[in-house]
């Protein structure tokens, strides 16, 4: 596993844009070719070497085999693992919004927080977040049919609102609260949410949302009965109906005001 | 300027395929000069600048195509350059990219296809940002209330008299008629569907607006014929309806030399069959019409597989579209006294059936249809397809190898419920150069246009293939790259492209069409008209024209038939 | 006397006010509403421009505040272009191209208004019309979290519920009208029906009238966020039999919670009601060309709103750039504030950051965002002195008049010199 | 606590810096139960809390307001309640805002009052 170590120069204030902070760049590149990809600081052209400590292994190696190391408050640079295809990020601290995004392979791990739209447009591979995740969770862009389509995301804190918008495929699970409409729009997928959640699956055509706490449903939502999951008792409903949908919603207690 | 050693394509002028020098002055084709650039194109391809008849690029239903699809915009993006502003988007590109790409396919002219009057002081907003081209608008008049009460009144000389203050209202070129009552009909949610239904409210038919607009556009000697889309467009079995509407213009003489009807997008009203499970192709039937009659040329309307997003004054259409394909956006937008539309965003399909037939009855109209006069491309951008995809078009019509590959690909209905695979006709570069130039500008009566003789305005496309070495059956791809990012455009005298690259951003002059009508009927009209804004529009009549600050650099035509 | 004057103040873009003018004064304003009358008469203006120097705004002139401007503009590595609504099309062109000149972001007052409604319409497109098709033809008018009664004060007797035309020659009378809203309104005590509901509840009674028009209202619970199911079905049944029906909504909609997921729900209402009749749905746009730069910005770049031109090509990400997002999240490092008032309008914490990065304002009027500006340059009033282009809530684009004259130059003007400073000085270094 | 437009707001929002624009926009109407229920009287203002922040605004009876919902014209004084959050969206949740009402003698700050802790700071910086 060839170490590549990424360390803030500074404090970052305008937000900074790096999609080239990824496995898949950086696989054929030595730590000097890391240092001069493009990176934006605002609306400034820079280099990662102009923002970035790059240190670590100098052997280029496949992407698979690449371990990318952000080390630092990495809260406002985004698009970090862009495209990742395989190989894996360990961020130390926090992450800036969109990251892995259109990720299709490979790792992404996050001891901290991550911003909004974390995993937009997923098709494959993990991302785990020790902290929490803002907005758009695995959704997908504006006016975009599909959101996450593959992989699996899983956030040990709460999220932002619009969890798994237009989600299609793949696994989403969330120990804490899991925000307003999550899995809204979704034609497939999988949603765990250990905490609370208001009006999940609106408009969903299909897949599944679990809420282990305590979810506000929608009246176009239909009562299915109870059901067991992982030792819980849930109760199950279909919908969205307004919309002709068949996905479920499945909620420990319900929000009846 | 002069232009050296081309191969000449010039239809309008017998010439086709001559080698020959081109002189530029003043920005028009001249018979000899000393001055200027000299530009060597030995052996190039050399046609006038493309006319694009028809194409929804300006004004507020396409502009609700972009404000929908940030998807869309999001595609074919290219960042600000020291000369070029951003450009975005595929089938609903912004403005910039519009004049661009049309100039870098060699394109130096091109009409939007359907304003209400009421809006059209936005589609001028619109039209004065898309750089480098000419540019036209159609203007609706199908479901106007006014031409209602003309029509039913048989008053034609007041219907004259609003056709002109209509497209001086509008800064309008021609006469649109789109789904004529259809409009008015889904003012409640509903249609028409038959050329003798009556519209409630206003007892008149489909046949008597458009035979009233017909004649009136003949009295008036506007340039152009009516700009005829179908009643029953997109339905399967329309193509009888078509053939019936061409049936009952047929006697009504034209005013000038050209057709009397102009049926746009024919691919969309040549349907066969009662329902979409026996759907077919009746372009032979459509083609075998046009070939054995004179008054009426149409355009093709191809469909382009792929993203689209379809847009018409044809409302109720649009809806029919969204709920049989469960389309996820559906826009409509109704106008006051003239109208409606809508916005449908669609994928066509390799796979669809009914796609792949309808695929090939773009195809079939233009190679079945003997004239090439007769028969404009056009993809309805962006209903068939983005306009960015007329090389592909070409291509298709040059080479029967081509299709051959093409139908491959798609479902076998294009085999079972359409004939083009029996089809082995290939176009020749002087049938393009009618179809995409002389053919158009005839259409449109647009005299100094389409053709490269004396006095002609000075629009040259230099295409980087050499006619006498290619050919264009088995190359095809060579023609789709070539037409793609052609050699030279070269506007009004001015190189505009240089090696497929926009190199000058001169601003086009926009072409509306000034009808005279005796000052009798034009005070009788206005008596109407005071009626209208008092009682029925939102607005103040003298808020309503559009004004000169909105047609910056216009081209009047006068007309002066009546 | 000037007739058929457009007014300056809202949405509803009026078309037929009368204004007399004596000695280049503006003296009497007939036919407008209060707002409007307001505006049109003026206000006490910003009489020259001023920078802001040792921490006090003193007076200077126009090319010394162009120069300023575009020095902030310049050294800025992410500025944001705000405001735009009060102002006409020709000043926004010129706005979109100083953003892509300065790569900056460039965002409009629908972001804290109906910028939700406008990313609805990227979920489900919108049925719309013109307003006078309203007027002809609709004999069912629901307002939603909406008060045209103190926001848009003609709007009921010249397009909706009030007024006359082709089918509805019996004004209000041969009108049914609802209205849904948080609390009782001037607009509710004209309804024929008020449904009270509570606030950020929206979405659910709109999915709950939804399954009633769908014909599931079987499977709907006998109370929706406190409301009767039978309140309901009275308005979903209104709704289903009228033969043109129109539902207006407001910031009720797009300012609470579920925010721009109430409009999608909306839009889908009036969807599943064209299935048993004519529906149409419009936006209530609040100032007169916030629609118009939607418009422009859409033609212009392929967004309506919030783009972002750091990068050179047009970036659009609600959420992230727009303007509350920017400053709220402390990217900008420098905003210029024209034709809007971020300093009253935004939530405190997004103005806070205006007072820790450079500001210029471009206004006629004091207010509080020139408190915290830097550069302030006045500039005349559009559609009162300036003659120029604005769209209308339902999309149409009317011609405003110049009434009298201004000794201030335009929004379009000052643009414009600004361009040719960032140019100029952008080429110096 | 829901903010909006009124007519009075309207016709003063480009004159802000005005006494008309302040007696248009600094006040807060409930609902006569909640009125009430305080004990307001003439003299009383009211501090309206919410996790952003707090404002001193004058009560006022409005007999539309459910009991439980106050209404404070959009404006500067609504502004400095609300949250900076925008949802993903773009848009702060001008309305709907979960607050506590309490009387308070302390008075209404004008306009200058409200923005003075910022103006300081930009006069410091600049």
């Amino acid at each position: 596993m060839r170490y590549i170590k990424i360390l803030p120069l500074q404090t970052f204030e305008v937000p900074i844009e790096a999609e080239n902070i990824c496995p898949d760049v950086f696989a054929d590149l030595t730590l000097s070719q890391i240092g001069n990809l493009e990176v934006w600081e605002g609306n400034r052209k820079k280099i990662i070497s102009d923002l970035f400590q790059v240190s670590g292994d100098d052997v280029l190696t496949s992407t698979k085999d690449t371990l990318v190391v952000l080390d630092g408050d990495f809260s406002r640079v985004k698009r970090i693992g862009e495209n990742m295809t395989a190989g894996t990020i360990e961020a130390k601290g926090d992450l800036g919004m969109h990251a892995g995004n259109n990720m299709t392979g490979g790792s992404l791990q996050v001891e901290g927080s991550a911003g909004s739209w974390l995993g937009r447009e997923m098709r494959g591979g993990l991302i785990v977040v020790k902290g929490n995740a803002g907005d758009y969770v695995g959704s997908g862009s504006r006016g975009e049919a599909c959101g996450m389509r593959g992989g699996d995301i899983r956030i040990e804190g709460s999220t932002g609102d619009y969890l798994g918008e237009h989600m299609c495929g793949g696994s989403i699970m969330v120990n804490g609260d899991g925000g307003d409409f999550p899995g809204a729009s979704n034609r497939g997928g999988f949603i765990v949410i250990g905490g609370d959640a208001y009006l999940p699956g609106a408009e969903m055509a299909s897949g599944s949302i679990v809420v282990k706490g305590k979810a506000r449903v929608l009246p176009s939502y239909q009562y299915q009965g109870l059901v067991g999951f992982q030792g819980m008792t849930l109760n199950k409903y279909l919908g969205d109906l307004a919309d002709n949908g068949k996905g479920n919603v499945y909620a420990a207690s319900i929000d009846v005001e | 300027m002069i232009i050296k050693g081309g191969i000449v394509y010039d239809p309008a002028n017998d010439i086709l395929g001559e080698e020959m020098d081109l002189c530029i002055e003043n920005g028009k084709i001249v018979e000899d000069t000393k001055e200027g650039e000299v530009i060597d194109a030995r052996g190039l391809l050399i046609m006038p600048g493309g006319v694009d008849g028809h194409a929804h690029i300006a004004g507020a239903k396409v502009n609700n195509g972009r404000i929908m699809r940030p998807e869309d915009s999001r595609q074919y993006v290219e960042p600000r350059t020291k000369l070029l502003r951003p450009c975005t988007g595929y089938t609903v590109p912004n403005c910039y990219a519009i004049g661009y790409r049309y100039a870098r396919m060699g394109y130096t002219m091109a009409f939007e296809a359907a304003t209400p009057i009421l809006e059209a002081r936005h589609t001028h907003e619109e039209l004065e940002e898309i750089p480098i081209v000419d540019k036209g608008a159609l203007t609706l008049f199908g479901d106007n209330w006014e031409v209602f009460d003309c029509v039913r009144e048989g008053d034609m000389d007041k219907l004259a008299a609003f056709v002109s203050w209509g497209l001086r209202a509008s800064r309008g070129y021609g006469v649109k008629v789109v789904n004529p009552g259809g409009g008015e009909c889904w003012g409640y949610g509903g249609n028409v569907s038959a050329l003798d239904d009556t519209v409630p409210n206003f007892d008149v038919t489909p046949r008597e607006i458009i035979r009233g607009l017909t004649t009136a556009n003949e009295m008036l000697k506007l340039p152009h014929s009516i700009h005829l889309h179908t009643n029953n467009l997109g339905k399967p079995g329309n193509y009888a309806t078509t053939l019936e509407t061409l049936e009952a213009v047929k006697d009504i003489i034209p005013s000038r030399d050209r057709q009397v009807v102009h049926i746009t997008h024919m691919q969309f009203s040549a349907y066969g069959g009662t329902g979409w499970p026996d759907f077919k192709s009746e372009a032979p039937a459509i083609a075998d019409y046009f070939n054995k009659h004179d008054h009426a040329t149409m355009d093709m309307g191809q469909l382009i597989f792929g993203s689209a997003t379809t847009m018409t004054a044809d409302a109720p259409l649009e809806y029919n579209n969204a709920r049989l394909l469960h389309a996820a956006q559906w826009s409509n937008h109704d106008v006051e006294l003239e109208g409606s539309s809508g916005v449908v965003p669609l994928l066509y399909l390799r796979q669809s059936p009914v796609n792949a037939v309808q695929w090939a009855i773009g195809l079939e109209l233009a190679l079945l249809t003997e004239s090439p006069w007769k028969v404009v491309m056009t993809t309805d951008h962006p209903n068939g397809g983005p306009f960015v995809n007329y090389p592909e078009v070409i291509a298709l019509l040059m080479s029967a190898p081509k299709r051959d590959e093409e139908m491959a690909t798609l479902h076998p209905w294009v085999s079972s419920r359409a004939i083009l695979a029996t089809v082995d006709r290939e176009m020749d570069w002087g049938e393009v150069a009618v179809m995409t130039r002389a053919g158009p500008a005839k259409i449109l009566g647009l005299e100094n246009k389409g053709h490269l003789g004396s006095g002609a305005d000075a629009d040259v496309t230099i295409i980087g293939v050499k006619p006498h070495e290619i050919d264009p059956s088995k190359d095809h791809h060579k023609i789709k790259e070539a037409f793609s990012r052609v050699k030279y455009t070269i506007k009004d005298g001015q190189v505009v492209v240089r090696d497929g690259e926009v190199v000058a951003v001169p601003q086009g002059r926009t072409y509306w069409v000034d009808a005279s009508v005796p000052l009798k009927q034009a005070e009788r009209l206005q008596v109407d008209l005071a009626e209208k804004f008092a009682k029925y529009y939102s607005i103040q009549q003298s808020n309503y024209m559009v004004q000169d600050a909105y047609v910056t650099n216009p081209e009047v035509i006068e007309a002066e038939g009546f | 006397m000037v007739k058929d004057v457009l007014c300056p103040f809202c949405g509803s873009l009026c078309d037929d006010i009368r204004v007399e003018i004596e000695d280049g004064l503006i003296v009497k304003v007939r036919g407008a509403c209060k707002l409007g009358a307001s505006k049109i008469k003026g206000h006490d203006r910003i009489k020259a421009p001023m920078v802001r120097k040792n921490g006090d705004l003193v007076e200077t002139t126009y090319q010394e505040a162009y120069d300023r401007a575009a020095q902030i503009l310049l050294e800025s590595k992410r500025p944001l272009l705000y405001g735009w609504c009060s102002t006409i099309c020709e000043a926004h062109k010129k706005g979109i191209l100083l953003a892509e000149e300065v790569a900056g972001v460039i965002d409009s007052t629908a972001t804290v208004c109906h910028g939700p409604s406008i990313i609805g319409i990227e979920e489900k497109g919108l049925a719309g019309s013109t307003l006078g098709q309203v007027k002809n033809r609709a004999d069912l008018i629901i307002f939603w979290g909406s008060n045209p009664s103190e926001a848009h004060p003609r709007h009921a007797l010249r397009y909706s519920s009030n007024a006359k035309g082709r089918f509805t020659e019996d004004g209000r009378k041969g009108r049914k009208v609802i209205v849904v809203d948080v609390r009782e309104t001037k607009t509710s005590k004209n309804a024929d029906k008020f449904l009270l509901i509570k606030p950020g509840s929206d979405y659910e009674i709109i999915s709950a009238l939804r399954m009633m028009v769908n014909g599931k209202g079987d499977v709907v619970p006998d109370t929706v966020a406190g409301v009767a199911k039978s309140a309901l079905e009275e308005v979903a049944e209104m709704a289903k039999s009228a033969k043109f029906g129109a539902l207006f909504f407001g910031l009720g909609l797009t300012h609470s919670r579920g925010r721009y997921k109430n409009i999608d729900n909306a839009l889908s209402l009036v969807r599943d009601l064209n299935v048993h009749t004519k529906f149409m749905v419009m936006p209530m746009r609040g100032h007169y060309n916030v629609t118009g730069f939607g418009q422009v910005c859409a033609w212009e770049t392929g967004y309506p709103m919030s783009v972002d031109f750091s990068r050179g090509a047009p970036y659009f990400n609600p959420g992230e750039t727009a303007a509350c997002d920017v400053l709220g999240n402390k990217e900008a490092d420098a905003l210029m504030a024209i034709a809007a008032d971020p300093a009253s309008n935004f939530p405190w914490k997004v103005v806070e950051r205006m007072a820790e990065i450079p500001v210029i304002q471009i206004d006629p009027f004091e207010n509080p965002t020139t408190l915290l500006a830097d550069v302030v340059i006045p500039s005349a009033v559009a559609g009162v002195e300036v003659e120029g282009t604005a769209y209308r809530m339902d999309g149409l684009s009317l011609r405003m008049k110049k009434l009298v004259d201004s000794t201030s130059p335009s929004d379009q003007e000052i643009v414009s010199n600004i361009i040719e400073s960032v140019r100029w000085l952008g080429h110096d270094n | 606590m829901i903010s909006g437009r009124t007519l009075g707001q309207g016709a003063t929002c480009e004159a802000k810096m005005t006494p008309e624009f302040y007696e248009a926009t600094s006040f807060c109407s409930l609902s006569e139960g909640d009125y009430n229920s305080l004990g307001l009287s003439d003299e009383d203002n009211v501090l309206v809390s919410t996790p952003f922040g707090d404002v001193v605004v004058s009560p006022r009876i409005d007999s539309g307001l459910p009991n439980g919902v106050i209404f404070i014209p959009m404006g500067p004084w609504a502004n400095a309640i609300i949250g900076p959050e925008t949802g993903g969206c773009g848009t702060p949740q001008y309305k709907g805002v979960g607050s506590e009402v309490m009387p308070t003698k302390l008075p209404v700050k004008g306009v200058r009052e409200l923005f003075a802790d910022l103006i300081n700071k930009r006069g410091v910086t600049s």
